[in-house]
């Protein structure tokens, strides 16, 4: 059973205390230009998943604690957690650059504006 | 092939059976097939074994990673149903389980298909409202179905709580008579058989390491053992669609979550029917060997590693003590996970895809073994007409870019 | 009629002040009054305006308790705080601190009801508790005026520890989750199933 | 063969000779001494026989010393108490138990199953797959039931389990595997750092090995030193000692499961109601694994016979309980360690006929010491068969052969009556591997032991694959400084012991001893001998094509019996390397699974049985509920009044009348389980509007409006009324089972999506108790209670929320109704709620009120058309589809679920919409979930045109009524459709889904 931390309130407790919302950084269409999303964007948006074997980046929720939610980012085969951050922000530089296959096409152009942890 | 019966079983036995062959062969890939499935699970095998008998399609391999039947086919806790609420759902399932009545027969390989029938518990007054449509949904569709009252469900299955007073009470089941199990292992076996019987080469311990597209046409597929020549691939992956489909730069609606099951040590026969509880999270059923075989809902999170989380476990054993209140000093013997496919929508996807040649069979998630039969008969057919199996259609992927998608939480919301 | 009948959550249970054979002191407390209050700490008008009608400075560490008087504001996350008084105050301070932060984005509400609390006392309680949360009170790290959120057997809790030694812990649950919560509790106190950790322990052979 | 000596007269340091202890063993009364176990005291009661296998029913006899142990299982305790398949070797006895062996019929003696081992041959591995299959029905229906009722080993418990179970979470800084010497060492020199340390053994003292292990401590048996040791520890309070537990399972991020068998071995603990099992959920800083090592047996021909058993177990039986295996036994081995046997058991007057090693000439210390006490001894020899009598029941004698890897040449009789076997011990790796530990073949032990841990496990001992007992204690001394260190914390001064072993000579590899005539088509080699996996079956596998070890255990079933594999699995895995020229680690090795030892389903329940399974969430006016006979439905969590039926009233009967209550005068209901979630801020308007389909921004002050949510794929997920009480303060109303999935859904599009958005959100359903009024009397009730609310139609109009006292108490009003008729609802804090609730029955009993309960509020909506979420929807239906599109903003540019809606399935014509049904019979209700028909009359298949959401026979218009969800419906307005229902054709017309007051005259007076 995993161990989670919140990085807004820093609490340090079993996966059982949170709550896992599934992939991280998926952008919203209709947020920005709702009258121009095509039908492609909309299925990308609700049901396309990077789903990598390996360093994957997800959206976390401190159920029991402070309700807020963060990302993280962790290996889905050692399962063992790489970093926690918040949940506007970008990953840590190092851990976008050690993204693979989808998830790097999705940081490459995002690396700069990145902040190391 | 040696013909499997009683009399060849005595022969054998004469001779300390020495003289038994090869149920299959491991054969070196060849530079071209006319059609590769990558993945020798179940669906795999099935439809490697379809193509062969239906369609003549003898010059094709199965490439595997590891062993045959060794993925989801090798760690599921083999329930077999077709009682499902939405129409295509109901095709499909019931095609499968059709297939696995003669299942041993046709493969001349006993998987022990054994239709003791399954119930789905009715624990609450609107679970009970959702059963009855989707009994109505199935005896219209020529199932054979019924509600049953709690009478019954204690008569079938003596060891449940009936107490009306009970947390979650019964207020009866909906059950499929034919509704069973079978023993996985030998629905990979069978099928594996009877597709090298035919020719079919199956290449284990063989990772595929690319996808090879000309054109928006596939030419081949990149293995551990060298480069393969095929312009049809058949992608049937499970868990690692995603990872596959993605070497052909196709991204898929898939989550790979672990889901575990669970079994008991061997006792003498207590329950002999299939309990679903799907409003506490929790199945039960016995093998053939005595084990209690428990399985329950599946993990939040992504997860490659066929290790899941005890909490989902803990959850469905206290359902499960709370059902069937003898097991309590019963215990645990064994636990293990396994990876399952997830699509948005929690029905499987059976479709071409962009690049032409390549297709995909995946998103069964936590209900694959029962569809193994049906889902490699009716991608077989896609794969050899380059056309969706009618049964097939509306499992394609663009369904998820239609907003059309075939949602059966309101039927069934534990994993099975 | 003026005064109505007040019945807490536990108003069914003839067990809510004494059950037997515990290796704890259990106890329904049901004169708290309660109120959740929600804005930005970094807001110093917010911040200005909480203190001035609380006495006590909104706490802004996480975990963490303050009081003043017969205040005492418990945190909850980084932008909500639990405002604990007399039963009997907690109506007039609601609308002392709706008027104060007029105009400021801020969110008080009366929640004196929504919320039951149960007293545990004594030595054991730190393990009982440890037989429905993961969250360890037994390490020490739980002093004293800590406040900890935490899932408890199967429901939502958070735990204010009020004293180490003796030890006297309060814990915060929803009101409809109270039979449930302290059915929970009782049978995990019980004497037959006390637990010693990491004490010294007889019979113990080779 | 009772009255032989089986009981020494002078060994057996665990049994207190002044207690005697009797107890039952299939009916037959034992007699034994406190700290037996059934093993000990049966087998020195002269039975050999303690179980049947489970495809051949053949006798066996107990093997092990422990866990190991694979034959010697029984049924304990009787009725609901009875226990199944626990190992005679661990039962502690105590006066009264009553123990049974399994699997046979009708007795042990003679059981009828053992036709199968005559049979044998004929059962060859995966023999299952290749027939029973003709005539087809035949498996479901003779042969499985046949092959079901053989198979399985003990019986269930009868009833409900009266015992108590219970889980503790604890974390520590140390966690120990295992208390033998390694374990012991690592112990002492972790808790000198005064960091928590738990170390835990599955047996019920500690000290592992160091009776019978060989070696000395400081100069002195390493007993004496565990002795103080273990004192040290219990008197430490930095320290947990459990005995009785098994360190069951190794989890992510050192989350382990320990297994505490509380009770069991005295029934005066679980009398108390203390509990019987404890479950321990450790999250441990850093795990040091000194589990030990199982000693693993040699294939020979008949080497199941009762009698057979480990060296370590003969050793043990006899230096713990005085329990002798036999009179005269050969030792037969491939190692040094099984010489300790032969010296302990000469030295305490059992008869060692020969020691048999397979060695050629090995030379060490303690061989030297055997030939000192005149054992005789025969090297480069195995045994190549076994003699037996009674039905192979008792031993008479080996036949010994020299060794060789071919056929068997000139055979000599060995007369005995047991046999201890070793080839040499594995690392007990279970835990190491459990969450993905890997492990490494090491040829000096020929097994595998422990690699590379992906979490930093630390190994000691045994367990490690160090058998020798100065580098046991030194690799535990070692393991407990290191947990410290990386723990950083400070490390103690400790006194360490010095150890001394002698030196042994190696280990030569032996899987298979030839048996006599052709190889292999002799007696059987039983590799796993609870499952009756012989050698010749794991061969067969491999000529089959089977030969992937996962596809070798499957189809042989190898390792899959209740000891999983403890003893088998590497002697399986020598067997296939032998015979197929390979070596082991080209086989490979299986994964291990946990739990270690099986684990009780009670324990993982814990306490979350009967009342606490589930929690029942109760409204503040549960109690009344419940005294007033109200007959209860589970809703999500809640438990809600389904009716009230009076005396001599059924269900039906008293929804009737409660319906007809609120038509005609007034009723009550609690509708305390809404939810109810605070909104505000000055972006609350937007927000609203960005999370319904419909628009709340431009809502006036005061005033409610009903409001329906969608999710993002655009189907309906809630509804509620939402009222604004200042101008940027809204409170909005969910449903009972929404109410805290909403909550969450508020705050996630707040924090994740839109965090720029300046609103709170903050769930209150729990404060207020809350009522609804409902009926023509309605008014006149509530006006009949004190207080400051003028509810007059005209200062109090519909759709309005007004605040104030009532009866004494402030609180929250809202004229809204879901029944179609007046109706206010009231909130009130929940502590007064019950004060309320009585003063408004009070009040209205002039005017006929009556309480309702769920199913009476859902005919009075169904009767006014009105939707609930999850009967009328259910994840595919949109706002359009139930005819609500007047709720679907077509000007706001976005909101949840807005973009799906406009995918094309999702807009296409002829989807399934809401009508309504009536019945051609008017008192015929149609079934819930029927589905129309194109062709009623034809056959299945059948087209269905769609389904009935809800159907009731209404009171109020005196007839039955339904609302369904029928492609292109509301084009088939007045069309009539047809149901296939119980044999028979029913039809039904298609009409408008509002069947009472169409105008809604009734509410707005």
């Amino acid at each position: 059973m995993l161990v989670v931390t919140c990085p807004v309130c820093g609490v340090h407790g079993d996966e059982t205390d949170f709550h896992c919302g599934g992939q991280a950084h998926v952008a919203r269409p209709a947020s920005t230009r709702p009258e121009n999303v095509t039908d492609a964007e909309q299925r990308d948006y609700l049901f396309i998943r990077h789903n990598p074997k390996g360093l994957h980046f997800e959206r976390w929720r401190c159920d029991r604690g402070c309700g807020k939610w963060f990302h993280a980012a962790r290996d889905t085969v050692s399962l063992e957690f790489k970093a926690f951050y918040g949940v506007t922000e970008l990953p840590p530089v190092e851990l976008m650059k050690q993204a693979t296959g989808t998830w790097a096409e999705f940081f490459k152009d995002k690396i700069k504006a990145g902040k190391a942890s | 092939m040696n013909r499997y019966s009683v009399f060849s079983v005595a022969r054998n036995a004469m001779n300390y059976n020495k003289d038994w062959e090869r149920a299959w062969r491991s054969p070196n890939p060849k530079a071209e097939y006319d059609a590769v499935i990558i993945g020798a699970g179940g669906h795999g095998l099935a439809t490697a074994y379809y193509l062969a008998k239906e369609h003549k399609m003898t010059n094709i391999a199965v490439i595997e990673k590891g062993w045959l039947g060794g993925g989801n086919t090798g760690r599921n806790t083999t329930i077999i149903r077709s009682n499902y609420l939405q129409e295509p759902s109901i095709a499909i399932y019931e095609l499968s389980r059709s297939l696995y009545e003669g299942l041993s027969q046709e493969l001349n390989y006993n998987m022990m298909f054994s239709p003791r029938g399954l119930m789905m518990l009715c624990q609450t007054e609107h679970e009970l409202r959702a059963l009855k449509r989707t009994w109505h949904a199935n005896r219209h569709a020529g199932l054979d179905c019924r509600m049953i009252s709690p009478k019954e469900v204690k008569e079938i299955c003596p060891i449940i709580n009936d107490d009306p007073n009970a947390r979650y009470p019964i207020l009866g089941a909906y059950y499929q008579p034919r509704g069973g199990t079978g023993r996985h292992d030998a629905v990979a076996w069978g099928y594996a058989r009877g597709a090298d019987a035919m020719g079919v080469d199956i290449i284990q311990n063989c990772a595929v390491t690319g996808i090879r597209r000309e054109g928006g046409k596939v030419v081949g597929v990149e293995t551990e053992r060298g480069y393969i020549k095929t312009k049809r691939v058949g992608v049937v992956a499970a868990g690692h669609t995603s990872v596959v489909m993605q070497m052909a730069g196709v991204n898929m609606p898939i989550e790979s979550v672990c889901l575990q099951a669970l079994v008991s040590e061997p006792i003498k026969p207590v329950i002999d029917c299939v309990v679903m509880a799907n409003t506490v999270h929790g199945y039960m059923s016995q093998s053939d060997k005595g084990e209690l075989v428990i399985g329950g809902g599946a993990d939040s999170y992504n997860n490659y590693s066929q290790r899941g989380s005890f909490p989902a476990l803990e959850h469905t054993v206290t359902a499960l003590v709370e059902t069937f209140p003898i097991i309590s000093r019963l215990r645990m013997l064994r636990l293990w996970g396994g990876i399952v496919d997830m699509t948005g929508d929690r029905s499987p996807i059976l479709s071409g895809t962009d690049v032409e040649g390549l297709y995909v069979n995946c998103g069964w998630g936590t209900g694959g073994f029962k569809a193994i039969p049906g889902s490699g008969f009716v991608f077989a057919d896609t794969i050899a007409n380059g056309r969706p199996h009618p049964i097939a259609e509306p499992f394609s992927l663009n369904r998820f870019a239609e907003g059309r998608l075939i949602d059966e939480s309101v039927a069934a919301a534990v994993a099975h | 009629m003026s005064d109505p009948v007040f019945r807490s959550a536990l108003a069914h249970r003839n067990d809510r002040n004494s059950v037997p054979g515990l290796s704890i002191g259990l106890t329904e407390i049901s004169d708290r009054g309660m109120i959740d209050l929600r804005g930005a700490a970094s807001d110093k008008k917010f911040a200005g305006a909480v203190k001035d009608v609380l006495g006590v400075a909104l706490c802004t560490k996480p975990r963490s308790s303050a009081s003043a008087g017969d205040i005492t504001v418990l945190w909850l996350s980084i932008d909500q705080w639990l405002i604990t008084c007399p039963r009997s105050a907690a109506s007039d301070l609601h609308g002392r601190l709706v008027k104060a932060l007029d105009g400021i984005h801020s969110l008080a509400v009366d929640v004196s009801d929504m919320r039951a609390i149960f007293r545990l006392e004594g030595d054991n309680a730190r393990v009982v508790l440890n037989k429905g949360t993961s969250v360890d009170f037994t390490d020490g790290t739980l002093g004293a005026g800590s406040v900890r959120r935490l899932r408890y057997a199967e429901i939502a809790a958070a735990v204010h520890v009020i004293s180490d030694a003796p030890c006297v812990m309060d814990m915060y649950l929803f009101r409809s989750y109270a039979d449930y919560a302290w059915s929970y509790l009782s049978k995990t106190a019980a004497k037959a199933s006390e637990v010693k950790l990491f004490g010294v322990q007889v019979g113990i052979g080779v | 063969m009772s009255g032989k000596p089986y009981r020494l007269s002078d060994a057996g340091r665990l049994i207190d000779r002044s207690k005697r202890v009797s107890f039952t063993f299939d009916g037959k009364t034992v007699s034994g001494f406190a700290g037996d176990t059934v093993a000990s005291a049966v087998m020195a009661s002269g039975q050999r026989v303690m179980g049947r296998s489970f495809k051949y029913h053949r006798p066996r006899g107990v093997v092990g010393l422990g866990s190991e142990e694979m034959n010697a299982l029984i049924g304990v305790g009787k009725a609901e108490r009875h226990e199944p398949n626990l190992l005679a070797t661990k039962v502690e006895i105590f006066d009264g138990l009553s123990a049974v062996s399994q699997n046979r019929w009708p007795s042990l003696n003679h059981d009828i199953g053992a036709i199968n081992n005559v049979l044998g041959r004929f059962f060859s591995a995966g023999f299952y797959y290749k027939t029973f299959m003709w005539p087809q029905a035949f498996w479901k229906h003779v042969y499985e039931p046949f092959i079901r009722q053989a198979a399985g080993l003990g019986k269930a418990p009868t009833g409900r389990d009266p015992d108590v179970y219970e889980q503790v979470h604890v974390h520590c800084d140390v966690l120990i595997a295992g208390a033998g010497a390694a374990g012991l060492a690592a112990a002492e020199a972790a808790a000198a750092s005064g960091l928590r340390v738990i170390i835990a053994d599955e047996n019920p003292r500690l000290g592992g090995l160091c009776d019978i292990g060989g070696g000395l401590i400081d100069g002195a048996s390493p007993l004496e030193w565990a002795k103080t040791r273990a004192a040290a520890l219990a008197a430490a309070d930095n320290v947990q000692v459990l005995t009785r537990t098994t360190v069951a399972g190794h989890f992510e991020d050192n989350y382990v499961l320990m297994f505490e068998r509380v009770g069991d071995h005295d029934p005066s603990i679980t009398a108390a109601g203390t509990p019987r099992h404890r479950l321990w959920k450790v999250r441990a800083g850093q795990i040091i694994i000194a589990a030990g090592a199982i000693e693993r047996p040699i294939a020979f021909a008949n080497n199941d016979r009762p009698g057979v058993m480990l060296a370590s177990a003969a050793r043990g039986l006899a230096a713990r309980y005085g329990t002798a295996a036999g009179v005269n036994g050969v030792v037969f081995t491939n190692n040094d360690d099984a010489y300790r046997t032969a010296l302990m058991l000469k030295s305490m007057g059992v008869g060692v006929a020969r020691i048999i090693d397979s060695r050629t000439n090995p030379e060490s210390a303690l061989i030297d010491q055997a030939k000192a006490a005149g054992l005789d001894i025969s090297f480069g020899s195995s045994i190549a068969g076994v003699m037996t009598s009674k039905g192979g029941k008792q031993i008479d004698g080996i036949k010994m052969s020299p060794y060789n890897r071919g056929r068997v040449t000139n055979e000599t009789k060995v007369d005995c009556d047991f046999v201890a076997v070793s080839g040499g011990w594995n690392p007990a790796v279970h835990l190491w591997c459990h969450n993905g530990g890997k492990i490494k073949f090491d040829h000096e032990l020929q097994t595998y032991r422990p690699d590379r841990s992906p979490d930093g496990l630390l190994i000691a001992g045994a367990a490690n694959g160090t058998f020798d007992v100065p580098g046991a204690l030194a690799e535990g001394y070692a393991a407990g400084e290191q947990a410290v260190a990386l723990l950083k914390g400070k490390a103690g001064k400790i006194a360490k012991a010095s150890a001394t072993q002698e030196a042994q000579a190696k280990l030569e590899p032996i899987w298979f001893a030839p048996a006599t005539g052709a190889y292999n088509e002799g007696d059987k080699h039983f590799i796993d001998q609870q499952n009756d996996v012989v050698a010749s079956g794991l061969e067969l596998a491999q000529r089959e094509g089977y030969e992937s070890v996962e596809h070798t255990k499957r189809y042989t079933t190898l390792g899959m019996a209740t000891d999983q594999g403890k003893t088998s699995n590497i002697l399986g895995l020598g067997v296939v390397a032998e015979a197929t020229g390979k070596t082991i680690p080209e086989i490979g090795t299986t994964t291990f699974r946990p739990p270690y030892t099986t684990v009780s389903f009670g324990s993982i329940a814990g306490a979350h049985v009967r009342d606490r399974f589930l929690p029942v969430r109760r409204t503040a006016i549960h109690d009344w509920h419940v005294a007033n006979g109200a007959d209860f439905e589970p809703v999500g969590q809640w438990r809600r009044p389904y009716c009230y039926p009076k005396a001599g009233e059924d269900r039906h009967k008293a929804v009737t009348r409660e319906i007809l209550a609120v038509r005609n005068k007034v009723g009550l209901l609690d509708a305390s389980t809404l939810g109810k979630i605070e909104i505000k801020g000055p972006d609350a308007g937007e927000f609203l509007d960005r999370m319904y389909t419909n628009t709340f921004s431009t809502l006036k002050e005061g005033r409610c409006r009903y409001g329906l949510m969608a999710n993002e794929m655009g189907f309906l997920m809630d509804d509620g009324v939402t009222v604004r009480v200042g101008p940027e303060h809204f409170i909005m109303h969910t449903t009972s089972g929404g109410a805290d999935r909403i909550a969450g859904w508020l705050e996630e599009w707040l924090q994740t999506e839109w965090p720029d958005l300046k609103v709170f959100v903050t769930p209150v359903t729990e404060q207020w108790a809350q009522f609804a009024v409902a009926g023509p009397n309605a008014r006149k009730v509530l006006e009949k209670l004190s207080g400051d609310i003028d509810f007059s139609a005209e200062a109090f109009p519909f759709m309005t929320m007004k605040t104030g006292t009532l009866a004494g108490m402030s609180v929250r009003a809202y004229r809204i109704s879901f029944s179609g008729e007046l109706s206010y609802e009231i909130g009130v804090p929940a502590n007064q709620g019950r004060a309320l609730w009585d003063a408004i029955l009070e009040a209205g009993a002039a005017f006929g009120i009556e309480v309702y309960g769920t199913e009476a509020l859902h005919v009075l909506r169904a009767e006014k058309g009105f939707i609930i979420i999850g009967d009328e929807t259910d994840n595919t239906v949109t706002a359009i589809d139930v005819g609500l599109e007047g709720l679907v903003s077509k000007k706001k540019r976005d909101f949840i679920g807005k973009r799906s809606m406009e995918q094309s399935f999702l807009k296409m014509d002829g989807r399934k919409q809401l009508v309504g049904l009536l019945t051609e019979d008017p008192n015929y209700v149609l079934p819930d979930g029927a589905h129309a028909l194109e062709d009623a009359t034809g056959k299945p298949p059948q087209k269905t045109l769609g389904h009935v959401t809800s159907t009731y026979m209404s009171p109020s218009i005196g007839r039955s009524i339904a609302m369904a969800l029928i492609f292109n419906g509301r084009a088939r307005m007045g069309e009539t459709l047809s149901f296939s229902l119980d044999g028979k054709v029913v039809k039904a017309k298609v009409v408008e889904p509002v069947f009472y007051d169409k105008e809604g005259a009734r509410q707005n007076v």
